[in-house]
């Protein structure tokens, strides 16, 4: 059960029209070499399920300035202009989700939950079609889990066995993401023994992980 | 006062709703300078909804973490007893009410505590973010703002922009004066002494009730 | 905003009829020393959510057996024979509730959900008076936010804001708890200076926590 | 076999199951056995689902940690790469799929994969712990037992106890043999060339398919 990979290995997974998820706020946190690499191997109409779309230049954006994205799921795109252009022209499909929701949902799949009762977006665009329920007096919507067949994480340390812990405020969607795709893999910041993380301290582990790359800081 | 002297009189005046011990989350621009303006001696722990609570201030120059943003993507500390986390639980903290105020601006809010500052339909649509769980799960929600846009109010009878939230404002708080949203309509409870009452209800769409113990605004 | 006090300043805050939250699993990451001074203290007809009774002599066990809980919430009560007197007599309302289910309960109510859909225990006796949801083929249950009034929680490591750090099994439910009481008082089996916990580490953040006590070990 | 090598016997045919890379879950009694006969090279990792992964063999004598139990209560260690948790992140772990295997007692199985293991209106009333949740989710569920109660079946038509859940297990076995459950009933898959497929099923109520190819069970 060997997880360190290349790159190239992970990625051979990857292929047009899966849906990918992957972690950060703003690059923060964002697997950007993982990024790089498929906009390098050009997969195309993929779904993309991350907190926002980056910047034109950095993260999740290139694969949006690629054209290969066909379907996004985000809380934010105003930082890449290249999404609303996008969207506007009707090239790519976009479903914005309040930032909390999207992170829940992620969760419910990744928890075995069938969905979740929420307050946020009453009154707002973001009912639309969607079941309200009213419990002790207070209305929710309904919504469902949302999960993948790839999620991309950003650990700072992990170790071989994929036990991360994430630094600062890097760790944001990672770690609902790793519970909620079939096949998981993180870009290691730094790639350590199995040990070598007290077992208090790990945040995401280890047997959610399939793949772990990088480690050459 | 100019629009910088303006934003900063906001600023001031919205800090005098904290209170010790509270935990705040802060909009980007005006809401974030609220920070400047802590009372000495009063521990507020602001909240970063990517993932973390004790932001602090942006760091000198030199000295920029790329591991520690804050929402807005811009480089800031973390202050001692300060702690990261996840998104579900950064969002389990806001829904859960565990929030005490959040500050933020708007593109338009009415007398019913509507608040619409997300999408300008066919304009600008950046999406919601993380406004809609704050709007929906602080227990104060605090709408800090100039008074008009060019002119033109931005407190409505009622908001034709798609909502951020429905009926969840509490207090809106500009450079003319303070107003609560209550039961009966927005009540002007605080003026700021360089306008008159009839300034504000001009500069205002919605109907503006009066307090009877019509205050000062002091920042 | 000093959160060190005594312990009986922190049950000061506990009266008769309340609904108590108490971490733990067979007492081991229950907050003992707590549970001991309600003892004491004697206040009675007290709901208690927790995972289970402990045992007759130690943790959450010696509420039921001095007759200080009316009504409890509970995954398992075998460990402690007098649980289940005292719920054959009538003496106690029983409400036995999966664990993962009380776990995502908790969490729910301190998230700000109004409820969730969970596969567990349907076409059991658990499924009796809930709402039942098909999703994908799916059937789930509805389950509701259960919240208290207090919640006892016992922390290793405990930072003089209340940010805790837990050890080995004994975290449980002490995480969600902390989330999902008006007020919050942990037992500390070391307290330290703020600064003193890597921020990266902290697994519940001091805003959760109202008091601490305790800190001689 | 006495009922010590029963157990064992039961315990090693039950960990012939594990697969490479698991992540399995043994309840309390015989299941807890399974640990003993992992083969050899293959990385299996256990979960308690108090609260972690990589759960070990009880620690020698005086070596106990008061902070490390099983959800037995009893006091365990956990290995090297393994990690602490807390109780919504572990039924997360259960529900959500992400444990391969669950091995569980049964105080009543039935044909239709229904199991009842957690109660005996008024005699036993322990509660479901985490039974129920581990039942539901983990990818495969096995019933370890032996094969009756005193002479009497514990493998019925239709289980007349409260159940723990509903036609969720995958595959029973006892010292007797090896029965999978699937679409068209009871398929007996391996008997223990001790006994003849006539005492199998004398010992078991539920009606019984034999397998065209019935093998020969070896532990």
């Amino acid at each position: 059960m060997n997880k360190v990979v290349t790159i190239e290995e992970a990625i051979s997974h990857i292929e047009d029209g899966m849906s990918i998820m992957i972690g950060g706020f703003l690059s923060c946190g964002t697997p950007c070499k993982l990024v790089d690499a498929l906009v390098e191997k050009g997969v195309k109409d993929l779904t993309i399920i991350s907190n926002d779309t980056g910047f034109v230049d950095s993260g999740v954006g290139k694969l949006v300035v690629n054209k290969q994205v066909k379907t996004l799921y985000a809380s934010h795109i105003g930082t890449n202009k290249e999404t609303g252009n996008q969207m506007n022209a009707g090239e790519m499909e976009v479903h914005l989700v309040p930032q909390g929701t999207l992170a829940e949902q992620i969760r419910a799949a990744g928890a075995g939950l069938g969905g979740f009762l929420t307050p946020t977006g009453v009154g707002t665009v973001i009912e639309e079609g969607k079941e309200k329920k009213e419990i002790d007096g207070v209305t929710y919507l309904l919504e469902k889990p949302l999960k993948a067949d790839v999620a991309l994480l950003l650990g700072h340390k992990v170790d071989k066995k994929g036990n991360i812990v994430y630094r600062g405020s890097t760790r944001t969607f990672n770690t609902v993401m790793a519970t909620a795709a079939d096949l998981v893999i993180v870009e290691a910041e730094n790639i350590v023994e199995v040990g070598e993380i007290d077992q208090n301290e790990v945040v995401t582990p280890g047997i959610f992980v399939d793949y772990i790359v990088g480690g050459d800081k | 006062m100019d629009k910088k002297e303006r934003k900063a009189f906001i600023a001031k005046r919205v800090a005098k709703e904290l209170h010790d011990g509270d935990v705040v989350n802060l909009g980007i621009g005006l809401p974030t300078m609220v920070a400047n303006y802590v009372p000495e001696g009063m521990d507020v722990t602001f909240q970063s909804e990517n993932g973390f609570v004790g932001l602090g201030p942006a760091p000198e120059e030199g000295k920029e973490d790329k591991d520690i943003i804050n929402a807005g993507g811009m480089p800031v500390t973390i202050k001692e007893g300060g702690v990261f986390f996840d998104s579900a639980t950064s969002f389990g903290i806001i829904r859960g009410g565990h929030v005490d105020m959040t500050v933020l601006g708007a593109l338009q809010v009415d007398g019913k505590g509507n608040l619409a500052n997300w999408m300008i339909p066919g304009k600008m649509v950046p999406g919601m973010g993380g406004a809609m769980d704050l709007v929906v799960g602080a227990k104060k929600v605090i709408v800090a703002m100039e008074h008009t846009v060019k002119g033109n109010p931005k407190i409505l009878k009622e908001c034709n922009l798609p909502l951020t939230a429905a009926g969840e404002v509490d207090l809106i708080i500009t450079e003319m004066g303070v107003m609560e949203v209550t039961d009966k309509g927005l009540v002007l409870t605080e003026i700021n002494p360089e306008f008159t009452v009839e300034d504000v209800k001009n500069a205002t769409e919605a109907e503006l009730i009066v307090a009877d113990d019509l205050k000062k605004m002091e920042a």
